[in-house]
């Protein structure tokens, strides 16, 4: 196996401990397939692995969680309007698996252009190089420069100029070179 | 009133702020680290900013991320719970900066308090009883001997330059000062290169006895009462009562007028904790101030019907204590708290992880303050607390019967926690008598060993 | 003090009693049917024996099967809870026979309150206000002008053989009531072919108040104040509070008094309810006894800080009132109750099955009382109560505010509960501003439909 | 594995996870599939048929239940000797399946024989009718027949003499004729 092709057995592995596959087999000459689940927790999973998988997939968890009923009632219960302003956004990205996402490093209120009115740091379908400034995250008066950390075309912008974001939240997506 | 609230903290505290605002109509704001995403203060707040990666010197508690926060989410103030940045007067002070309320004292006055020696002058100047000491360095063996005479024996030496238990020597009689006095002296040049000591009264079973006020914006302060805090394991409370049996009414009422005097003087805001040591013959010893609320707020407001969260939010508001207190102190009954830790029973390492089964006890006069759930993850970047089981009764008795069956009905699983050591310290009898001080956990864990 | 009580009862209530008897350091002994084997009254029991099937006639019902338990675990008591066994005088007399103690009045007395026109009768004799009517039937139209003038309008005019309204008439005034009469008379001989009428005051909005009281077995009784119980749907209570806004002391003390006058009479034991009707003057009218402990009991536990299941098992155990309630009754603050059944909040059906996610509320004046938990099976032979919400705040206000949080906290997943609702009913102004009556959650519905 | 079939497998492995099926093969040459549901509730299971699944195997619940761990708590919490005096009983049986099952039909205590002193109604070995008197169960001073309801031969008893019974506990195992 060269190791692309361990590669792509990797994930494919982490594909199926994560679904809780027990056995796959598969032929490609007409086609057999073969799936048995595992029988539940094979082994106990360890704290980091749950954790990813909570945050990932909480549909996906053998024993409904907590959590997501939580929030839901949460939201249902509170006050005429309860939507969070803020959150929500993180998880929403990533679909494809191939794009870079540059992520926003602090809190503070997203800026396209370097400053109101003129044209904007970057837009789709630009390429663009390391360390090329994407836009401005403001934070307790300081503009800070976000700088690209792939080489590639911008594909997506998450958020909208003025818009507050927050630690880790997805703000442009790059399809790498 | 404040119409939003940023909470400026996690865990038990960050959800005990927000029930507090909602009680109030105050909209929430929370923050967490990315190990927190799934926490129920960022479920139950009304919105839910990410400040940053797990560490708390990178989220909760990076001042610019957390002002950052509360400026995108235009808040009114900041709630700092306790610990974190609640007793930061940088913090404080950027807050005021920023035109956020701190709900808190101003930083000036937690900057005062904060410098031991400063404070313990301060209250010093209002007559408020000090551990009684040396003032400076002792010159000599008669110079020692005066002291000690002054202060009465017990006394303890110790190295001005020193710790760790290095240069001290307890005094009980003026027959042994002398050579105490050269070995500690001898010690101290040895090991600090500086042989200099000090003197302070010895106490050898202290209790750990702390008053809870609330001060206005207006100049008004008052004392709600006392809280018992002795059980301790290497200076960290394990178990905490309201009202101490130790104090009188009489003692209350002269240490409130005391407290009133003193911190008015300093001009001092907010809740606050005023910690003292109580020696064998029932004498009080200023020792501390913390500028927050505290961990173990919880057993005043049972005897009192005080919600002090609440309170510290209104006088932060503006609001003057009488209309806050509308009625005078009335301490009804007797409230215990546990603290109950994800840590081995035992050996005390701590226990993170998934919690599998977690079901609180309830009933009559039985308070639980969490913020973990079934299914919950304990994340092993903070503190251990995970819950205080707190009891009341109409006496201490009925108090301690209350937590024995609650810490029997009390389920967490997947997790490590201190409940089954509680459950033995409330079988102790000396625990039982409440004939304890700040050494209590020693003799018990020794009991333990010979069991 | 008793060494060993069973619990004839299941669900929160049965998790209630084992708390007190482990407060008071007494072993328990749980019973229940196969479809409660892993309910928590059976987990936190010492003992624990299995019945009969899950009907609750062949099992919380049997009494040889009660009995038969209650001898071979061999206990001093039998702890009824409410419903059930609890005002079974036939059970009662068993228990007697069977030389184990009833925690409850002595079957004579249960007896004689269960018979609603002689318990009338016997408060009447005491002085107790009752709902004023003509002394059986009514022989014609002047007779009726009569009565009427007597008690004072309006009246209302009932078939005595009737039931569902039918030869039902409310008369305003002495007008219109020769055509109301005849109406009535003529309805009930069609309907009943029976024509006799009798005739009450009629209260058009009246609130359901009723006191607690606690005997002891010398000869003491005492009032502990009243419960606020008007939100009813179906004469089901849903939400119950202490104290009545209605009720002024010196109405607290009247009442105090003639119950202690007429339970002294009637020779009264143990803890009892006894109900009223308060007219739109805030006259109250006796309608009956409930000779056990209610359901609602918490609120009266949060503003006395009495524990009323402790009191019953000391009363039962030869205690005295005096030693019991040791100081006067004082009443602090407001508390209330909302019972959360496993219905559908809308169409309340009953909603049985498991649940699958359970997290209740907690921190500062918040008292759950519950038998469920997460994973825990709803059965659908019994009652539907799975919990009881209690908050107590420092006036009505802040227990409203305690409430409406607790509800947004309160998580019940796998069944539907009566939550939805209760949340609807504390943002509703009519609720809120506390001037309700019994049609309350008539008009509420109506209102609910418009909106 | 190319993306497209990773993403194809994907939406398969959801299907089946959705349907609750624990094994699936499938051949395209002629078309072959196999499909074996999941062992948990293939069906939503009514609440008897959930409180027996609790009752008898806790620890093949697919979450781990609350139960067992309350259950455990409250022994290891409790007072020096917290030992369900009665309890536990019912549950330990019924290993064979061959076997029939004389349950007690009430609470009360087992009696092996007419009075103190005088001969068993019945022992190990001995071939018994149905409707024939095993034992006596007293309960509020009554003593109550329990007849056999199977005919075969008294394999085991799982009570002793004098010893308190609760309802549905297991008195007597027969193999049947």
């Amino acid at each position: 196996m060269n190791s692309e092709e361990m590669k792509e057995l990797e994930e494919l592995i982490e594909f199926l401990k994560e679904n809780k596959i027990g056995e796959f087999d598969l032929e490609r000459g007409d086609l057999k397939v073969r799936i048995k689940f595992a029988q539940e927790n094979p082994v106990a999973p360890d704290l980091a692995a749950l954790a990813k998988i909570i945050a990932s997939q909480p549909q996906a968890m053998p024993a409904p969680s907590v959590l997501p009923e939580v929030y839901a009632h949460s939201a249902a219960a509170a006050s005429p309007a309860p939507t969070p302003a803020v959150s929500a956004a993180p998880a929403e990205a990533d679909s494809d698996a191939n794009l870079h996402v540059v992520k926003s490093p602090i809190v503070g209120t997203f800026y396209e252009s370097p400053s109101p009115g003129s044209a904007p740091f970057v837009k789709i379908g630009d390429q663009v190089e390391i360390g090329q400034i994407l836009c401005i995250i403001e934070a307790m008066k300081l503009m800070n420069d976000i700088e690209c950390d792939a080489a590639g075309e911008i594909v997506k912008r998450f958020v909208q100029n003025g818009q507050p974001v927050e630690y880790g939240q997805s703000l442009f997506a790059v399809r790498p070179r | 009133m404040f119409r939003k609230v940023l909470i400026a903290n996690r865990g038990e505290i960050a959800l005990r702020v927000i029930c507090a605002c909602k009680e109030l109509g105050i909209r929430t704001v929370a923050v967490y680290s990315e190990a927190d995403r799934h926490a129920l203060h960022v479920r139950f707040a009304d919105e839910a900013i990410c400040i940053g990666p797990p560490r708390s010197a990178d989220s909760y508690l990076n001042v610019p991320a957390v002002i950052s926060a509360a400026e995108i989410a235009d808040v009114d103030a900041i709630h700092p719970g306790y610990g974190l940045l609640s007793e930061n007067a940088n913090f404080a002070e950027v807050c005021r900066a920023s035109n956020i309320k701190f709900i808190g004292p101003p930083p000036e006055v937690t900057r005062l308090m904060g410098e031991k020696e400063k404070a313990r002058q301060a209250m010093k100047r209002a007559r408020v009883p000090i551990l009684p000491g040396s003032e400076g360095v002792i010159q000599s063996e008669d110079d020692a001997l005066e002291w000690a005479k002054s202060i009465g024996y017990p006394v303890i030496l110790k190295a001005s330059a020193g710790g760790g238990g290095r240069g001290m020597r307890v005094v009980r009689t003026p027959e042994e000062l002398p050579s105490l006095y050269q070995a500690a002296h001898t010690e101290a040049a040895n090991a600090f290169g500086n042989g200099d000591l000090y003197m302070e009264k010895f106490i050898e079973r202290p209790r750990h006895i702390e008053f809870q006020v609330l001060a206005d914006q207006h100049g008004n302060v008052m004392s709600v009462g006392e809280r018992e805090c002795s059980i301790q394991r290497r200076h960290q409370k394990l178990i905490e009562e309201a009202p101490s049996l130790q104090v009188t009414q009489k003692m209350r009422d002269e240490i409130a007028r005391t407290l009133k005097r003193s911190l008015e003087n300093v001009g001092y805001q907010n809740a606050g904790t005023v910690e003292f040591l109580m020696d064998e013959d029932g004498k009080l010893y200023f020792i501390e101030m913390n500028t927050r609320i505290q961990v173990e707020h919880p057993v005043t407001e049972m005897v009192t019907g005080l919600d002090l969260v609440k309170a510290q939010i209104r006088i932060a508001c503006e609001a003057k204590l009488s209309d806050i207190v509308t009625q005078p102190i009335q301490i009804r009954g007797h409230s215990i708290e546990c603290r109950v830790n994800a840590e081995h029973p035992e050996k005390f390492t701590p226990s993170a992880g998934k919690i599998t089964a977690f079901n609180v006890p309830g009933g009559n006069g039985v308070r639980v303050d969490t913020a973990q759930y079934a299914e919950g993850v304990v994340p092993p970047y903070y503190d251990s607390l995970i819950a205080k089981l707190i009891t009341h009764g109409k006496d201490r008795e009925e108090a301690m019967q209350r937590m024995k069956r609650a810490l029997e009905m009390f389920v967490v699983e997947g997790i490590h926690t201190t409940v089954p050591l509680h459950r033995r310290i409330f079988d102790d009898e000396e625990f039982r008598a409440g004939q304890f001080d700040t050494k209590f956990m020693e003799r018990f864990f020794e009991r333990q060993k010979a069991m």
